[in-house]
């Protein structure tokens, strides 16, 4: 990497070196013709293959996003956010969004599973938000061979390790096994938060002379580019994934999260915005914050707490180094706000302020290393409309309908029981703290988790669902099918559902059958998400999830949110005592 | 038999959160001259000869179950037992 | 009766144990940061569970440096009611108020379910509201919560009753099924089950309460009856 | 500057669920011939010349805080590092 740090402009233009970056010729092209009307130089090369990436620009998904239904009553903010929110009355909201972390679990399982929970929680204390509950939708191969077996527990333990350590109970999830996700399992966390209407934050940087604050871990070279690796498709070469790998640290998180929301609640006068530095590291946290408020924004990189030493600006921007917060507060209030993170051992450093004009600058070892317009990189990625195509595999089916022939019944639901899939979860489950906060009404293993909120009669109730096999077979309706499995869930546990975050985990965009996947799934998700009132309020994609060339199930994972309006209207789904009547409801 | 010792680190890129700590708490017990401290594992490992020749079997654990070769790096010793 | 909980950085039952207090047993009581080293003031100290200093070596190997431990030290000493929940007991034991270690446990998986326990001891001042050999159900929740000890200091706990609460079906391989114990003097408990998560019915149990209510009744009765015999 | 490689083991005495697990998961790799696996823990501490002799320092550094002297022990070497 250092190598080509000393690139030329020119070089980098020669020897199409952004190629390795994850930019595309055309889009090159269209930063130095449209955007620049200059040739970038490495460190702005940087800047955009990790802001133009999939994971950061949803230059491929964003037409299919369109497409959902995000109305509703009671939605506060919806997609676009950090995490959406719903007023659940009482002057409180709910904060929800759900992750994916399946290409760096598959690399590194337990800090895979880890840093994806961490990330998530950032997300909703960012929004101002107490976390309160989180729940994990996995995927894996067969259960079969050891590596499988391996990776499982590996996942398991470092979902339950970083959850367990921070103090935010696991109480849902759902769990899946099938060959297609041999090689490329799905890890998705989602985390729910509880907000007063007055705490609630966004992620700005507005105001000349204002500040930026940096807090949390020092950068060090971890995850480098780690957003344009996220989009790539997976391959066997170990090497070229090396540096993607982040190690969590839930004890800095938990001194993190709570001193974020100290500032919120107690300093609110001085806050200006807030925003985790997730994806794409410091660019893209910074360049959002100002993007959104229409401001410039200058940096200075020395000041940036670094791990390690002779960083590169290319390095300390794209680092996704974990458990680190990007503030912007008011000229004037840094000693304030130092003084609460000082108070929980955490270094929070200005590194910039926000500037007039749309420039967004960085300056390194006194070298303006990049000077380009923030729109350019927060939202002026191209935004491909891929061809779609209706896989062969849909017109193929009738003609070998499985048709069930049972002779013993009692023997062929013992068969269905020991199916991985369908068997209790409870051995993996039960190393999830699940109580931890004390609200905990239901717990994992029965169809939702509850929570109650407390000094309020109220709960809420949550899950995450999806069957990837019903996306094979027909991607509307099995779009439409998870949605309404979620809703069920949410039903029987007593709650009316609020609305719905999601993780799209598809193939790769690009090709034109996996592109109907995940058009048809958006569009089945969308006509429930209408019917059932559960508008989409966030949400994650994750594209080219196929391991040497075969895409996976097409898997949306849906994560939604019910209000029980009344404590005594909690249901479990067990049987409470002999002679009580069975019935059987519904088509 | 024989006995395999593996020691196996991090990286020196990867953050290691646990060295930290420890590296604080040494620094608050008045170990000021403490510049570093990084945590990694050690096994102990008795083998009896395999098909393989042991170094090339260690070599193979190491890789396929003791370290995640993404971010750590291993070494080991392997010496004989008296009996 | 007032009671003081210590936090340390990355404690994170710390709310719980306030609240069960607080709303459940509505008695006084305070967290107080690590670095207090004052705890006059206060009839008794609960040590929270969580993970403290991300108990990155050993769970509460680093907290028992803290400066409020030498203040609970004096407190212990002084005879005044000292107790420890999971990570709260690790750090005693660390701290060597109380006898042994507590390991990974034997599945080297964290465990979260709810326990059956034995109460083999009800003359604590901790335990005097259970009923002799009550069976009583907590929440545990602890990926070190194997209790170790030699077969000397194994003797010595039986000799002196100090085993306080034993699992009826040991989920994490402790010596002697062990779950809580108290020391000698009898005015320090340690136990990895969560009695703060058992004190509502709408959380599944309130079979914590025992706990919390010996202590208050002791308190208002004067101590010196429950030493530990 | 110095280096302190710090082992801390349990006490033979002492079961170790983590070295178990290991072992089995080695065997149904099929390293057979895997008799027994022990995990410690391995530190790596640099530091400068103090007020004390950096063993004198280094065993107290052991005793009070890295190992836990009911179920562990420890061992250590110090070296000198280049400059
Ligand atoms: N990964 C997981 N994390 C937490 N809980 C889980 C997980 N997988 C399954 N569970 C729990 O097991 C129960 C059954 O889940 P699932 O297999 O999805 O069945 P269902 O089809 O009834 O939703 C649910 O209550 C869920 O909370």
């Amino acid at each position: 990497m250092l190598k080509t740090a000393k690139l030329t402009p020119e070089a980098i233009r020669d020897t199409q070196a952004y190629q390795q970056l994850g930019l595309t010729a055309d889009e090159y092209h269209l930063i130095c013709e449209q955007v620049l009307h200059r040739l970038p130089n490495y460190t702005e090369v940087g800047l955009f293959s990790g802001m133009w990436s999939e994971h950061c620009s949803y230059k491929n998904s964003k037409p299919v996003l369109k497409k959902f239904w995000t109305q509703g009553d009671h939605v506060l903010a919806g997609p676009g956010e950090g995490a959406g929110i719903i007023d659940i009355g009482d002057g409180q909201a709910v904060v929800f969004k759900a992750e994916s972390h399946n290409h760096p679990s598959a690399v590194e399982p337990y800090e895979g599973a880890a840093t994806g929970v961490g990330g998530i929680i950032r997300d909703i204390f960012s929004m101002g938000a107490k976390p309160v509950a989180l729940l994990d939708s996995l995927r894996f191969g067969e259960p079969t061979d050891s590596a499988t077996t391996y990776l499982i527990s590996q996942v398991v333990a470092g979902i339950g390790g970083y959850g367990n350590c921070i103090g935010i109970p696991t109480i849902g999830g759902d769990m899946a096994f099938d060959a297609c996700y041999q090689k490329n399992p799905l890890v998705n966390a989602m985390c729910i938060g509880l907000l007063n209407h007055s705490d609630m934050q966004k992620g700005q940087a507005t105001g000349v002379g204002n500040q930026i604050i940096y807090v949390g871990a020092k950068t060090g070279r971890d995850g480098i580019n780690g957003a344009s690796f996220a989009s790539a498709e997976f391959n066997d070469a170990k090497e070229t994934q090396r540096s993607a790998v982040q190690v969590g640290d839930p004890f800095m998180e938990k001194l993190l999260m709570d001193a974020c929301l100290e500032v919120i609640h107690e300093h609110h006068a001085s806050l200006v915005g807030i925003q985790d530095m997730g994806a794409a590291g410091l660019v893209s946290s910074s360049a959002e914050m100002a993007s959104k408020a229409g401001s410039g924004l200058k940096l200075n990189l020395d000041l940036v707490p670094q791990r390690e030493a002779d960083m590169t600006a290319f390095e300390l921007m794209l680092s996704e180094s974990q458990e680190r917060m990007l503030l912007c507060i008011k000229q004037g209030s840094a000693a304030e706000i130092r003084e609460v993170f000082d108070k929980y051992g955490l270094d929070a450093v200005v590194i910039g302020e926000v500037i007039p004009g749309h420039q967004y600058q960085l300056v390194h070892h006194g070298v303006m290393e990049a000077d380009v317009p923030v729109d350019a990189l927060a939202t002026q990625a191209p935004v491909y409309q891929r061809e779609k195509r209706r896989p062969q595999r849909l017109d193929q089916q009738s003609a070998t309908q499985f048709v069930p022939a049972i002779t013993d019944v009692t023997a062929t639901l013992k068969q269905l029981l020991q199916q991985p899939t369908i068997a209790s979860k409870r051995s993996l489950f039960e190393t999830y703290d699940s109580q931890v906060q004390t609200n905990t009404v239901v717990r994992p293993g029965s169809d939702a988790g509850v929570i109650r909120i407390r000094q309020t009669d109220k709960a809420l109730a949550m899950t995450t669902d999806v069957n990837g096999r019903y996306l094979h077979l027909n991607p509307r309706v099995g779009g439409e099918m998870a949605v309404a499995e979620a809703a069920r869930n949410i039903v029987a546990s007593g709650g009316l559902p609020l609305g719905i975050t999601d993780c799209l985990n598809f193939g790769n965009p690009e090709k034109p059958e996996q592109f109907y996947d995940l058009d048809e799934a958006a569009q089945g998700i969308s006509r429930a998400c209408q019917l059932f009132n559960t508008p989409v309020i966030s949400g994650n994609v994750s594209l080219n999830n196929e391991s040497n060339g075969e895409p996976i199930y097409p898997t949306p994972m849906i994560g939604m949110v019910g209000l029980i309006k009344h404590l005594r209207d909690v249901t479990t789904q067990d049987f409470k005592q002999a002679g009580d009547k069975v019935y059987v409801v519904g088509a | 038999m024989y006995l395999a010792k593996v020691y196996v680190t991090y990286k020196p890129s990867i953050l290691d959160p646990k060295g930290e700590a420890i590296k604080d708490a040494l620094h608050r017990l008045d170990y000021e001259n403490v510049a570093a401290v990084t945590l990694g594992k050690y096994f102990e490992i008795k083998l009896t000869p395999g098909e393989k020749p042991l170094a090339e079997q260690v070599d193979e654990m190491c890789d396929r179950l003791l370290a995640n070769v993404n971010m750590e790096t291993y070494r080991y010793e392997i010496t004989e037992l008296e009996a | 009766m007032k009671f003081a909980i210590p936090v340390f950085p990355g404690s994170n039952c710390d709310y719980d144990l306030l609240n069960a207090l607080r709303d459940c047993l509505h008695t006084p009581a305070d967290l107080v940061p690590a670095t207090t080293t004052d705890l006059s003031g206060y009839d008794a100290v609960i040590l929270p569970g969580g993970f403290s200093y991300g108990d990155y070596l050993r769970s509460g190997a680093i907290a028992r440096f803290a400066p409020v431990m030498t203040a609970v030290k004096e407190f212990a000493n002084a005879g005044k009611p000292v107790m420890g929940i999971c990570n709260g007991f690790q750090i005693l034991t660390e701290a060597g108020l109380l006898p042994g270690a507590l390991q990974a446990n034997e599945s080297s998986k964290f465990i979260c379910q709810v326990s059956p326990l034995h109460v083999s001891n009800t003359q604590t001042r901790f335990t005097t509201a259970y009923a002799r050999h009550q069976d009583i159900k907590l929440p545990i929740a602890h990926g070190e919560g194997n209790y170790y000890c030699d077969a000397a200091t194994l003797a010595e706990l039986k000799a002196h009753n100090q085993i306080v609460f034993e699992y009826v079906d040991n989920p994490n391989g402790s010596v002697a099924n062990i779950a809580g114990i108290v020391n000698r003097r009898g005015n320090v408990l340690g136990m990895m089950p969560h009695p703060e998560r058992a004190v509502e019915t709408i959380l599944g149990s309130v079979d914590g309460l025992g706990i919390f209510d010996s202590l208050l009744m002791n308190h208002v009765q004067g101590d010196a009856h429950v030493e530990n015999r």
